[in-house]
């Protein structure tokens, strides 16, 4: 059930120039899983909005969640001030995630770009904690192959060493610092790679060569979407994607980002 | 203690409801409220036709508020119908139904298409969305258009009609006189008021419509004001609303003239923010040994 | 890098002046700012004779704002003259009277009187002031009224002359073409926004004078809209103000039109708040190569 | 000058209930006296204007200004749970004082009501400076003698202890658990009390008794008034009185209490 809450900051740094790392203690962890976001409430009351930030890592145990986010504007600036003991308010878990199930006996590329790598994590987790209890319930060829590929602007690879505990990774950098010089779609070209399946978060024009990509390729692709929100909870309409179908909400073709997302199957959205 | 307010001859059992579009059909926001606890639920606009809306970004925040340029979006009445009045079905609130439209006819198909319904026990006519190009505010700009659309709608209406009042005009209580003179049975303001933002590193508008409407904490002493206006102008009953989010807020509307309130963009804010408010009153209402909360509509003048 | 800007043929050195009413005449905040640093200091606004404005409470805060009804207290146009004008014949910065009324004739005398004045560069006409109940806001929310007076003080003024609107109003271009067809120098907008606040445990009007005039950062996307909006109506230049509290927000009126830009209420917050924002500029200029300011107004469009 | 500047918390505990005692590290300490204030502005950016908090205490060789306040609205709650180590902007030091020289040679009552008692202490401690000056200066028929007057609500006696180091100190209270019962002038009519000169803060009621009991004493009141403010520098007008004359600022029989005040001798004001 979704909920508003107070969440407790375990620990908060800075992991990258205008990138934070931080791990709150919530009740909210029980139900979050890979490709879900929370909100993020600014204590400044001059910012009123929820921030949807996507979950980095969930850690049930401590009921704790991870959340590696960008500033982007004043609120994102105000709660990165937070530290250990500090209270947030969240809002969560809000969004659909990402179907494991689905990605069963395949070859699945996590293709994250910038601020949208984190929820690669979590995911490369999960299916890493899939493929382990496959094995052990003796359905080893049921297990998906995680290959990794992350795009930075630079030799800043916030990340890397814990998307490595979960599969290959493979890195291209905008300034050709670290990996493959460009984009994950260059890296992709310049390994050779090849998947069953995508799933992806990242900047538009990268989930647009996605798109693309698995549509000639004929695989699917799971893509994280993002936009402007105001509730988070699927009333206001805000974050809307157009679809090739309609939907059984809208019945405009607008399928809410929020809670029909944030995870669309690539062919049925219009980006 | 009793909270019950009356407005055109229904009983709320508190004067909270929220604003159209702030709440969709209650759906969402059952997962967090207790929809039994409402006044009056009411609802996200609907048309004769299902509407596309805006592109996006249909959302911005601003300072201690937010501009919102959805355009309407929505299923078009038959759906409404069928899904929306029916999930309202199972609680015991009142009903609402905020109507929209783009033509006086647009607005009496859909009055009429609602007039059987019994889940429905009154419209709230949205004559004053910045975000709709085709005509629709311009009822809610100019007086004599205002009471042109309330009259015929009276007309057609089974239920009792609200009429939903725009902020962006000289004169707010020439515009509730007309729609009074025109046999509304009530008014609710404010809607949005038309508000602009510009990311100045982009060098864009923040919306693709570039204005929208600003609602929040931020444009609370406007509607305040002209709620207040309004009740001196007019005889019919007050729901205000603009910037609500504490039962604080609330009072203050009421103690200008509003009979019922509505919970708007505080909704996005804080889910549980309707409960809140309505327990706020209530305990108000105990401090200060208020028997009635009608005793407190229009209180400070 | 050039910061200046043109108003009326008067240039400034750059676009930042003050919210006429937020800064005295300059005495007050010269202990804090250096006057030669703004484009202009804006006065407070002055009347053929004294007034003594409004009882008090005058101020109250509200979320992101604050709402005044000082109802333009002032000496008097001859002690303006000999005090206020003399204190700021020591400075290198241009001056904009702000000048009242309570009839045409009132602001007629002030404007012959200022005529021979050379420390006036500019004179800004407020006809749009909420706080005082006689005429003076029918000037600023009518236009034909607008219109009227516009074109009498022209045949009057030495000065060029801005009219300062209100944002009280249906339709602010309406205002502006007719400020801009009575032959007015160039517009100021938007003036305060009328409010209420009601203090719900005292149940009284926050404000002695009930309604007060809305300031601060809470109105800042209305005056972006309406500055946006002039800015495609008319011709003549623009002095954008509302909620300006930081250099982005004074670009962002300039990017929606606005050739001059005033601090108002931010001056209460912070005293330094006209300095910040010319620093703010030009390190916004530096950062994006902006070789003259003029290049940014309008730019988003 | 004035200035607007960041102070530091030195200390922060609430004395009595919704009475808070604060003491600021700040450099505006070394031009505060009795009976100024500074405005103190919260740290959440809603409440954008400064809070006008009179002088408590001043420790020029610490740089250190104590302010007692009652939480009356959304920014003093918000101020109010600032810690030691937190920072809070402040503008000052605002405000004129009381006249510590116009006081020699007399006898003078301190007369504090409610959140009006904070500034005489100051005042008695200035006073009592002023008097071991004197004496060390061979001019001891010079000294005032100070008589403290204080009305409580109830026994929440806050800064009656501070007070009994300067002076005589005669309390009042409301529900008649301290000292007389009712306000400062029943206690002033119970004891007996007479002086040549008073000085005052407090609620308007008790400020006018004072005021009508100067003038048939024919002694000076010096009170100490209260008005919303905006600016707190004499710009905006806001906070005005009326004068008895015309003024030299506004011409209009308006004074400003912020800069022309906030102590004005009663009968110059209409109050």
């Amino acid at each position: 059930m979704k909920k508003k809450t107070l969440a407790t900051v375990i620990s908060q740094k800075e992991i990258a120039p205008g990138i934070f790392d931080m791990w709150l203690k919530t009740e909210i962890a029980a139900e979050a899983g890979a490709g879900q976001f929370i909100g993020v409430f600014s204590p400044d009351k001059s910012t009123i909005l929820p921030r949807p930030i996507s979950i980095c890592e969930v850690d049930k145990a401590q009921s704790a969640i991870r959340l590696v986010y960008r500033i982007a504007g004043k609120g994102t600036a105000e709660f990165s001030k937070s530290v250990a003991g500090d209270t947030l308010e969240v809002l969560g878990v809000l969004g659909n995630g990402y179907d494991l199930e689905a990605l069963q006996g395949k070859t699945v590329m996590l293709m994250g770009g910038g601020i949208g790598i984190p929820p690669m994590l979590e995911l490369a987790k999960e299916l890493f904690m899939q493929n382990e209890k496959l094995t052990a319930e003796g359905k080893a060829e049921c297990k998906s192959e995680i290959i990794v590929v992350v795009g930075y602007r630079d030799a800043q690879t916030f990340l890397k060493e814990d998307l490595e505990k979960y599969g290959r990774v493979v890195i291209a950098s905008e300034d050709g610092s670290v990996g493959t010089k460009g984009n994950v779609m260059n890296a992709v070209a310049e390994e050779g790679l090849k998947a069953d399946a995508i799933c992806s978060c990242g900047p538009m024009p990268m989930l647009r060569a996605i798109k693309k990509y698995a549509e000639e390729a004929g695989i699917p692709a799971f893509i994280s979407l993002e936009e402007h929100m105001a509730c988070g909870v699927g009333a206001c309409l805000g974050c809307v994607v157009k679809t090739k179908e309609i939907d059984h909400h809208s019945h405009v073709n607008n399928a809410r980002i929020c809670t029909d997302g944030p995870v669309f199957l690539a062919a049925d959205v219009e980006i | 203690m009793n909270t019950q307010i009356n407005i055109a001859g229904v009983t709320f059992k508190n004067p909270v409801t929220v604003g159209s579009g702030t709440f969709g059909s209650g759906m969402e926001y059952s997962e967090f409220v207790n929809l039994n606890r409402l006044g009056a639920v009411t609802t996200k606009g609907v048309a004769n036709i299902p509407w596309p809306g805006n592109p996006t970004p249909r959302v911005t925040e601003v300072y201690g508020g937010m501009l919102n340029a959805i355009g309407l979006q929505n299923p078009g009445i038959d759906v409404f119908c069928e899904r929306d009045l029916k999930f309202l079905e199972d609680y015991d609130t009142k009903v609402i139904v905020n109507v929209c439209g783009k033509s006086v006819q647009d607005y009496v198909d859909v009055v009429e298409r609602l007039s059987d319904e019994k889940r429905v026990d009154l419209l709230e006519i949205n004559v004053s969305c910045p975000n709709v190009k085709e005509g629709a505010i311009a009822f809610g700009q100019k007086a004599d258009a205002l009471f042109g659309i309330t009259s015929e709608l009276k007309k057609h209406a089974k239920q009792p009609i609200i009429m939903k009042l725009s902020p962006n005009v000289t004169d707010i209580t020439e515009m509730a006189r007309a729609a009074e003179a025109a046999g509304a049975d009530a008014l609710s303001l404010i809607n949005t008021l038309t508000g602009m933002k510009i990311d100045i590193n982009r060098r864009t508008f923040a919306l693709a419509n570039k204005t929208g409407g600003m609602s929040g904490p931020a444009i609370k002493p406007i509607a305040v004001r002209m709620v207040y206006q309004t009740a001196q102008a007019v005889k019919i009953p007050i729901i205000g609303m603009g910037g609500i989010a504490t039962a604080e807020d609330a009072i203050e509307f009421i103690l200008a003239g509003a009979t019922g309130v509505s919970v708007g963009a505080a909704n996005f804010v804080d889910p549980y923010a309707t409960i809140k408010v309505i327990e706020g009153i209530e305990e108000y209402m105990r401090k200060y040994n208020v028997e009635n909360i009608t005793d407190l509509i229009g209180a400070v003048h």
